[in-house]
């Protein structure tokens, strides 16, 4: 029972969103031209992290927007969230998966 | 005779509110505050239970949620209660109770033979043993082993109680309400932050209660009093008794059972919930579970009337019960002297501590041989004698290998032994919240270390410090720090007031002590785990076997895995198991902490959440109608549709039958309304309908509709339906029942991930329309009687949508059939469904309007051949394996699944095909999901081609039909294959396409 | 290796059961093995006894990086039944079943497999459809399926509500399907292949891999750099960590799920009964525990917990279909990190790196298969070619399109 | 939707049958056939956003959570581009075709959702503590204060939530979800009635 921070919305029970999956895998544009191996790839393929992850989330039962996520597979801290077609604020390099952003930063947290 | 070992004046019990209780249907006496154990012991009753091996007697251990041995069967009939510890059960007046995993009796326990043979049950034994002959093990030995098994019984009745559930939000949570919870607690809640204070027993105060202690000069439970008074007052403050903090999960989510009524006994009716189930969101949180007392792992340590030295002492002070007349006190630290001395003053005949440390200097030693205790110095109990409980000890000199006796032994009579190997404090919690162990050298325990993400804190005994200063400046410390933390106060201490504390010596440390034999020699045994009946010398086994890891320990020997997961055993284990790897204790490690602490009732974690709460039964506002009219309903989704209206005594096949052949002659009403529908607006609507779909929809008129079907990526059908263009800009589209959510969760994610830029909006409109789809020959006069729409088929065209009025409603009328005759699907703002329906049967009496349900739907879509999606495909199906070449756009560059079609699998020859099956006896329908073959063998395994998907016998046919999915089933219409069915009767069939009435489609026009 | 029977207790007890010896042997690693195996789960175990019984490759050592037996082997509700919808996966799981029923015997360690019976319940008309298929299914499969009413289940579970909340239809059995002692499994598995030959080399965490022109040529761990002719990775949960490792991705994902058993109790569930629409499966073990499963998270994580809510996801569901447990407590609950396919089929598989192989993608479901896995993988690797019972499980299929697709086909729209 | 509904023409909500639950500290009614609008368009366009207001007589809310009230219309933040408006009984048809007038060309979509929901008021001085038996939210006076609204769950039923003042909540819930969360508000009432 984690939490997730919806970019609106702010912190809330995870059971409140519907996980997307891995983030920032854009459909192939031109499909006729990419082969089987390409596209059945970009359906099945994963990087499924243990680590450091971006994924999708939707807050499903709240405002119900679609948005990305930066999260500790291991320890399921998640380290801040993200609109839609924003970079990832990325955690540090040493991020140990312990601390979200808004603990770390707290003045830019909310 | 009652309550003889019940002492004059001591004890928190309320000597003005006497119970009457039964233990195996024998009646006693005890007060309200006592537990069952202290009453049992009150009235000298000490063997309470047979162990779940060996079936050795079994007395009362310990006086807390640690016990392992008085597990007890509570209550009778539907609110009986297996495996109940007798220390948690406060007393109620008509507590009934029984002693579990014995018979006949406690004292007479036949499977106590398994006593005899225990050398033939070492640990593992089943691993070797029960495989000859093979064919044995299920009817004979594993129907042995099951007997066996298990410790109480199971209920049998339905649970007469409620419970309920509670979602709580705090800034601090404090677990514990011993001395370090209540500083924790007066520090964070000065500070107005909302403070939950939580503790499993029914008075806070901890081990103060059953302590002599002084704070500041008083009794320490003065200040514990002074204490409460003031949390009470603080109005964000909540102090939770019997609540035991359960399982500490991620992001300071803790989970908490209340015994609301359990103290008091049933109740007459169920309003007030048994067990309150907490459900805590905390900011931060402060460990100050307190510390659990080490056993010593001796000789025979199990016999009743052997319990913990803090158990004897908390049953002395706390319950006013002195349960023997002549003590020893075993022991390997000062701590239990405080035992002796209490016993002694409280009249005990004579009291003698064997004391393992050659030299013990402590302050509390001195005190005993003052009070005229005897006291055997590096001496070690070696036995323990007593059929029933135990009456005598054996002590020996030990010698200084820890391992050898090395004198004669010398018999001490006793009727209680009390015993004490140090203290392990309460990490459980910690460990469950991700945080790191150290091993405290000097204290030879586990203390909490690393805090994982949450960052608790732990303060008391619970985090090693033993002293009651320590506690009191511990939980002053970090009730500031954590309600700081959380937003509160400046973090300022509190200072701590005064204690009385004394300095204790140092403890000697024999985790196994001898007995007169070596170990696992001879008929002693040396328990660790009392419960599982795990003792030192299966650890020698398992470590001899190569099972040295500490979670190889725990699964071979099943150490702590009982109902008290190894409270009192786990760490005197692997101090065993370190011992003979000659490792240090933290390099074994201890096994994985998980929740819960103690045992959650199922109930209580179900709250209300069941019965008829259990799930939703969504239901469309014409349901009444349905319950009036006798609708049988189904189940789909979360929906309940009526199945079919049975008249009379017609069975579902006559119900059925007599509402198809009405449909076709006349006309027929179903109620469509749980039908997924979305609303959908702005400009790109149709182009991303173009995406979605596998056809084209820029094309569309406004007022008219068109069918389509939806891929995922994989190009497989998982959806469809019937959309409609209401305006340029503005699109209804209609789902399966149960497809209605995940369409528009495809929908949306689709539309905000990918095409964002994409001017198009998406909203749930599926209950702010009732459907009352009429359909049949006559539907269209039967409209016309009430409404002001014009019918004619040349306004109001096939595939066409109108709003007006029905019946005065306001309503958007579509002509879409899903039967293949005239229909019309009225959608009206569900407020008027139920009046629009009972206008339409009442008009619909002269038009001879039969109501049908899913059933009827299902065959008359049948009849047409038209899918069911999920019934006819299964997420493996591609609109060309259904024939459905004619939808798939070839102008569109792309649309979703669109790129799966030409994969080497997908695009192959031969695919499974929706096909028609004619049986060839007329009269004969296919189970649904029967196979299909080419060559029949005699029997199984054969190689199948595929299988019916739906299968009805249609009365407007005048035979049966079905659908299937036939490998290469395209290419092979008017083939003749077989079906050979489970029964063993084997139908031929013949291929044929999927429509089966009305094959020019002339009826859709009424 | 001394073989295990009453006689050898009955002789071990007269000397204190101080002869007994070690089940395997704790072998430093050789500088290299013909085979290694990645991962001390029932599938590499039994990949590496297959190795050494049928195969004639010995010279195996099985790396694990924590204690044998402590992934998913270790977590899970130990249900076993072949009933698979699809050819391709009864072939698999039948195969595993009937290793299952002589695996005691040829292991000479006590399995406990208990055919007890497994009922797949249906409660509504779309379960009916999709056990009728399915029992069809296995049925032309010759492998046993019946089909029970209401009454007959009734029968079997007499403390079943049948009328809850979707009410029993009917159900599907399988009799040979039951339970088996999850750890002995792994336990016998490591025991009789430590005596052929195989080095089982706990604590040794495989960290890369030594990988010359494609080929595969050893790994690297804690304990050091160890050759090898040939690699077989078992590694569950932490497939795709393995994989990354060699530079390629597995189509998998890894979900927590969870299990959590009850307090002790006389037996009085005496098969398996799983439900897929009140979703909860439950049995009762030997010991007397309820042994309760449900669905998994549905977020990728690594932290073998999961979240509470799916227990009480899973707990509402037994408390509706045997409402008597309402008053029986819960004892522990654990979660283990389940590797899914899209198809919730597996993966035993060539890789795009010579002589390394992949069986993974066990999810949720491979606890049954662990002899039949076991046994087509061991031969695979020591052909170089996919065994016959594996060939269909390839990952190739997730370019060509032909998925086994166990999931599409029970959880669809109506 | 324009025609006049006929007289004699009879409206029920999900809930017409329920008694209305009246103890000591808790009341739990429907407010029935409340106008319910969902609004879509981007409030950074101005355009939109000075029509709505001409509209509504009030701002659309930017902030997450928040609401407005003007009268009897009050305006939800649902989500950057959504807005909940609700309205008096049956006012919703002619709001939704002022909207529709107003901001055609600038909004996004207009949608009645008047029937799709009802509103179930639940008061007292327990009525956090009935809402907490299945609503995760911290309803806390300092933590979610009047006029501050969201979506959440309850349970198996997803809802939406509002603090109109003091201990009363409105809480917005799907027509088929109604008669489950309404039971399910009874009998977690009924430890506190007897
Ligand atoms: C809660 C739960 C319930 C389940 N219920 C059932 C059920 O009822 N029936 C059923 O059939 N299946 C069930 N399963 C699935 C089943 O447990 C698994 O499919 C099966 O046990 C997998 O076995 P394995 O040997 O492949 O994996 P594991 O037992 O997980 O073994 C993999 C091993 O690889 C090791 N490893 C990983 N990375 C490395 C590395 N880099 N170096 C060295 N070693 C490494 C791991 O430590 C682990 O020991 C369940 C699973 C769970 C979690
Ligand atoms: N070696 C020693 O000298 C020694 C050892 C142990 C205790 N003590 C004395 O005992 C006192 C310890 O004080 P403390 O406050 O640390 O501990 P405590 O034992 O007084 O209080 C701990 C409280 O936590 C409760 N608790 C434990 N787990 C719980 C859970 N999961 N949920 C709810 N409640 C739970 C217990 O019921 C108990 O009341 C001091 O006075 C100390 O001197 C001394
Ligand atoms: C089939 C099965 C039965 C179990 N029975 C018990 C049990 O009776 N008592 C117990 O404490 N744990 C039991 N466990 C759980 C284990 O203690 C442990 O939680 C599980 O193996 C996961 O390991 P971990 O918790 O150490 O991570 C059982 C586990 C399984 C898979
Ligand atoms: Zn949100």
């Amino acid at each position: 029972m984690f939490l997730v921070k919806c970019p609106w919305c702010g912190w809330r029970e995870q059971t409140e969103f519907s996980y997307g999956g891995e983030a920032h895998i854009a459909r192939p544009t031109g499909t006729d031209e990419i082969s089987d191996q390409e596209w059945g790839d970009y359906i099945y393929s994963r990087k499924n992290t243990k680590g450091v992850h971006a994924e999708r989330w939707v807050h499903t039962q709240g405002c119900g927007r679609w948005f990305n996520a930066v999260r500790h597979t291991v320890t399921d801290v998640m380290w801040d969230s993200y609109k839609m077609g924003e970079d990832a604020p990325n955690p540090p390099k040493d991020w140990d998966g312990l601390s979200s952003r808004d603990e770390l930063e707290p003045s830019e947290g909310k | 005779m009652s309550q003889t070992y019940r002492l004059n004046g001591k004890g928190r019990i309320d000597r003005s509110q006497p119970l009457t209780f039964t233990y195996d249907g024998k009646a006693y006496t005890g007060y309200r505050g006592d537990t069952l154990a202290s009453a049992l012991l009150a009235n000298g009753v000490k063997l309470v239970g047979r162990s779940f091996k060996y079936h050795r007697p079994r007395g009362i251990m310990t006086a807390g949620s640690e016990e392992p041995n008085a597990l007890v069967q509570l209550g009778e009939g539907n609110r009986t209660e297996p495996n109940t510890r007798a220390t948690m059960v406060e007393l109620f007046d008509g507590l009934s109770a029984s002693s579990q995993n014995c018979w006949p009796s406690v004292k007479f326990d036949l499977q106590s033979i398994n006593q005899k043979f225990a050398k033939l049950f070492p640990a593992g034994f089943y691993y070797k043993t029960f495989m000859f002959p093979a064919s044995w093990w299920e009817p004979v030995y594993e129907k042995i082993i099951r007997n066996a098994a298990g410790l109480g019984k199971s209920p049998m009745e339905r649970d007469p109680d409620s419970y309920a559930q509670k979602f709580a939000h705090c800034d601090v949570l404090i677990v514990g309400g011993g001395p370090a919870g209540l500083a924790a607690a007066l520090a964070a809640g000065r500070t107005g932050a909302r403070v939950i204070l939580a503790d499993e027993q029914n008075e806070l105060g901890g081990s103060l209660l059953s302590d002599d202690a002084q704070i500041d000069g008083k009794l320490a439970l003065e200040w514990v009093a002074e204490s409460l008074a003031e949390l009470e007052a603080l109005e964000d403050v909540t102090v939770l008794r019997r609540t035991t903090v359960s399982g500490y999960y991620d992001y300071n989510y803790l989970t908490a059972l209340e015994r609301v009524t359990d103290h008091l006994g049933p109740q007459d009716d169920d309003s007030t919930p048994r067990q309150r189930f907490w459900k805590i969101r905390a900011k931060r949180v402060v460990l100050a579970q307190g510390a659990i007392e080490r056993p010593l792992v001796f000789a025979d340590n199990d016999r009743p009337g052997i319990m913990l030295a803090s158990a004897l002492r908390t049953y002395i002070n706390r319950f006013g019960v002195l349960p023997g007349r002549e003590i020893v006190v075993f022991t390997n630290n000062d701590t239990a002297y405080k035992t002796a001395l209490d016993a002694k003053a409280a009249g005990a005949r004579d009291v003698t501590v064997v004391d393992l440390r050659d030299d013990p200097k402590g302050a509390l030693v001195k005190a005993a041989e003052d009070a005229g205790i005897r006291v055997f110095k590096g001496y070690a109990v070696v036995a323990t004698t007593g059929k029933h409980a135990v009456n005598a000890c054996e002590i020996a000199k030990l010698g200084d290998d820890n391992r050898t006796i090395v004198s004669d032994t010398t018999a001490l009579p006793c009727d209680i032994m009390a015993h004490s190997n140090g203290w392990n404090p309460t990490v459980h919690l910690w460990s469950q919240a991700r945080g790191k162990l150290n091993w405290d050298e000097a204290q030879q325990c586990f203390v909490p270390g690393f805090a994982g993400p949450w960052k608790p804190v732990s303060a008391g005994s619970g985090n090693g410090a033993f002293a009651l200063k320590d506690c009191l400046s511990q939980g002053y410390a970090t009730g500031a720090a954590a309600a700081k933390a959380a937003g509160f106060g400046s973090g300022d201490v509190p200072a701590t007031p005064a204690t009385d504390d004394i300095e204790y010596g140092a403890m000697r440390m024999v985790w196994t002590v001898p007995g007169k034999k070596p170990l696992g020699h001879g008929k002693a045994k040396h328990f660790h785990d009392h419960q599982n009946d795990v003792v030192a010398s299966d650890i020698h086994l398992a470590a001899r076997e190569g099972y040295i890891s500490v979670e190889h320990l725990k699964r071979y020997t099943t150490t702590g895995m009982g109902t008290d997961q190894g409270k009192t055993s786990n760490v005197n284990a692997l101090a065993i198991m370190a011992e003979i790897r000659n490792a240090a204790i933290p390099e074994v490690g201890t096994t994985t902490f998980r929740p819960p602490y103690t045992p959650v009732t199922f109930g209580a974690i179900t709250g209300q959440n069941r019965n008829e709460l259990f799930l939703q039964k969504r239901t469309t506002p014409m349901h009444k109608a349905h319950l009036d009219a006798g609708a049988v309903f189904e189940d789909v989704g979360d929906w309940k549709r009526p199945w079919y209206f049975p008249k009379g005594k017609e069975t579902m096949d006559e119900a059925v039958m007599r509402e198809c052949r009405q449909v076709r002659e006349s006309v027929g009403m179903l109620d469509a309304s749980t039908l997924g529908k979305i609303d959908i607006q702005g400009k790109d609507s149709a182009e991303f309908l173009n995406w979605i779909y596998t056809n084209k929809w820029d094309n569309l008129k406004p007022g008219r509709a068109r069918y389509g079907l939806m891929l995922n990526e994989h190009g497989m059908v998982f959806d469809d339906g019937v959309t409609t263009r209401l305006a340029d800009d503005h699109f209804h589209m209609t789902t399966t029942t149960g497809g209605a959510a995940r369409v528009l969760g495809w929908l949306e994610e689709w539309s905000q991930t990918e095409w964002p830029k994409m001017d198009v909006y998406f909203t749930s409109v599926t209950e702010q329309w009732a459907v009352c789809t009429i359909t049949g020959p006559k539907s269209r006069a039967l409209l016309s009687e009430l409404t002001s729409l014009d019918l004619d088929p040349e306004t109001f065209p096939f595939m066409a949508m109108q709003e007006g009025t029905v019946a005065g409603a306001p309503a958007r009328v579509y002509r879409i059939s899903f039967t293949g005759d005239l229909a019309y699907e009225i959608n009206v703002p569900a407020r008027y469904g139920l009046h629009v329906w009972n206008a339409l049967r009442e008009a619909g009496r002269k038009h001879d309007l039969c109501l049908y349900g899913t059933e009827t739907m299902h065959v008359l879509r049948a009849e047409k051949g038209f899918i069911i999606v999920g019934q006819d495909t299964d997420g493996t199906v591609t609109p060309m394996d259904l024939g459905m070449n004619w939808i798939v756009s070839k102008k569109k560059d792309d649309f979703l699944g669109r790129r799966s079609f030409a994969r080497s699998d997908t695009a192959r020859e031969g695919r499974k095909q929706l096909v028609g099956l004619l049986t060839q006896d007329p009269n004969f329908v296919l189970p649904e999901g029967a196979h299909v073959v080419e060559d029949v063998k005699p029997k199984p395994p054969m190689k199948t081609l595929g299988h019916v998907t739906s299968s009805y016998y249609s009365p407007n046919v005048g035979r049966s039909i079905a659908l299937a999915l036939v490998a290469n089933g395209h290419n092979r219409k008017g083939d003749t294959l077989s079906v050979p069915l489970m029964s063993g009767r084997v139908e031929k069939v013949t291929i044929t396409d999927t429509v089966f009435f009305d094959k020019e489609g002339t009826r859709t026009n009424g | 290796m001394k073989k295990y029977s009453i006689f050898a207790i009955a002789r071990n007890a007269r000397n204190h059961h101080q002869d007994w010896e070690r089940a395997w042997r704790s072998p430093d690693p050789k500088p290299s093995y013909d085979v290694i195996i990645i991962g001390g789960g029932g599938h590499g175990l039994a990949t590496a006894y297959y190795l050494a019984k049928e195969c004639g490759i010995t010279n195996v050592a099985v790396l694990e990086k924590g204690w044998l037996g402590g992934g998913n082997t270790g977590r899970n509700t130990t249900i076993v039944r072949s009933n698979y919808l699809w050819d391709e996966s009864a072939a698999l799981y039948d195969h595993a079943v009937k290793l299952w029923e002589g695996l005691s015997d040829e292991l000479n360690y006590n399995v406990m497999f208990s055919q007890r019976g497994l009922l797949h319940l249906a409660h509504n008309v779309h379960d009916m459809q999709e056990i009728g298929r399915r029992g069809n299914a296995i049925y032309m499969n010759g492998i046993d399926s019946e089909f029970l009413t209401p009454e007959q289940v009734k029968e079997m579970v007499p403390i079943i509500n049948l009328n809850c909340r979707y009410p029993v239809m009917g159900a599907l059995l399988q009799r040979r399907g039951g339970t088996a002692r999850h750890d002995a499994v792994a336990w016998g598995y490591a025991r009789a292949a430590d005596s052929m030959g195989v080095d089982i080399i706990q604590n040794c965490e495989v960290t890369g891999f030594k990988i010359e022109n494609g080929v595969v040529k050893g790994v690297e761990t804690t304990r050091g750099s160890i050759g090898a002719n040939k690699v077989g990775v078992v590694a569950a949960g932490h497939s795709s960590v393995v994989a990354e490792m060699a530079g390629f991705r597995m189509p998998l994902e890894s979900f927590p799920l969870q299990a959590f058993v009850s307090e002790p109790m006389k037996p009085i569930v005496d098969c398996v009964i799983m439900s897929n629409a009140i979703h909860a499966y439950i049995s009762q073990s030997d010991k007397g525990e309820l042994v309760i499963g449900g669905s998994g998270d549905p977020f990728i994580s690594y932290s073998q917990r999961g979240s509470f809510d799916q227990i009480e996801h899973v707990v509402g569901p037994v408390i509706e279909l045997y409402p008597i447990f309402s008053r029986v407590r819960m004892l522990r609950q654990w979660g283990g990190i389940t590797d899914v396919t899209v198809d919730r089929s597996p993966i035993i598989t060539k890789t795009p790196v010579d002589n390394m192989f992949f069986n993974c993608g066990w999810g949720t479901g491979g606890f049954k298969a662990t002899p039949g896995s076991g046994r087509v993988f061991a031969h695979s690797i020591a052909q170089g070619d996919m065994h016959p019972i594996a060939a269909p499980f390839t990952m190739d299929r997730f370019h060509t399109g032909a998925l086994i697709d166990e999931a599409a086909a029970a959880a669809v729209a109506h | 939707m324009v025609d006049a509904i006929h007289p004699g023409v009879t409206a029920d909500t999900p809930l017409t049958a329920k008694t209305p639950v009246q103890i000591e500290g808790l009341s739990i009614t429907e407010l029935p056939f409340l106008g319910k609008i969902t609004l879509r368009g981007d409030a950074g366009d101005k355009g939109f956003a000075d029509a709505a207001k001409k509209v509504l007589g009030v701002a659309l809310p930017t902030a997450p959570m928040s609401s407005a009230q003007k009268g009897s219309i009050r305006v939800f933040w649902k989500a950057f581009d959504e807005w909940l408006i609700w309205t008096e009984a049956d006012g919703q048809t002619k709001l939704i075709a002022d909207l529709r007038a107003a901001l055609d060309g600038v909004g996004k979509a207009v949608v009645d959702l008047s029937d799709y929901y009802t509103v179930i008021r639940v008061s007292g001085s327990l009525s956090r503590d009935l809402l907490t038996k299945g609503c995760a939210l911290d309803l806390h006076p300092r933590r979610f204060t009047p006029g501050q609204a969201t979506g959440t769950g309850f349970h198996h039923a997803t809802i939406f939530i509002t603090l109109v003042e003091g201990d009363t909540f409105d809480v917005m819930i799907r027509w088929s979800f109604a008669d489950y969360l309404w039971d399910y508000f009874a009998d977690g009432a009924r430890e506190w009635s007897a």
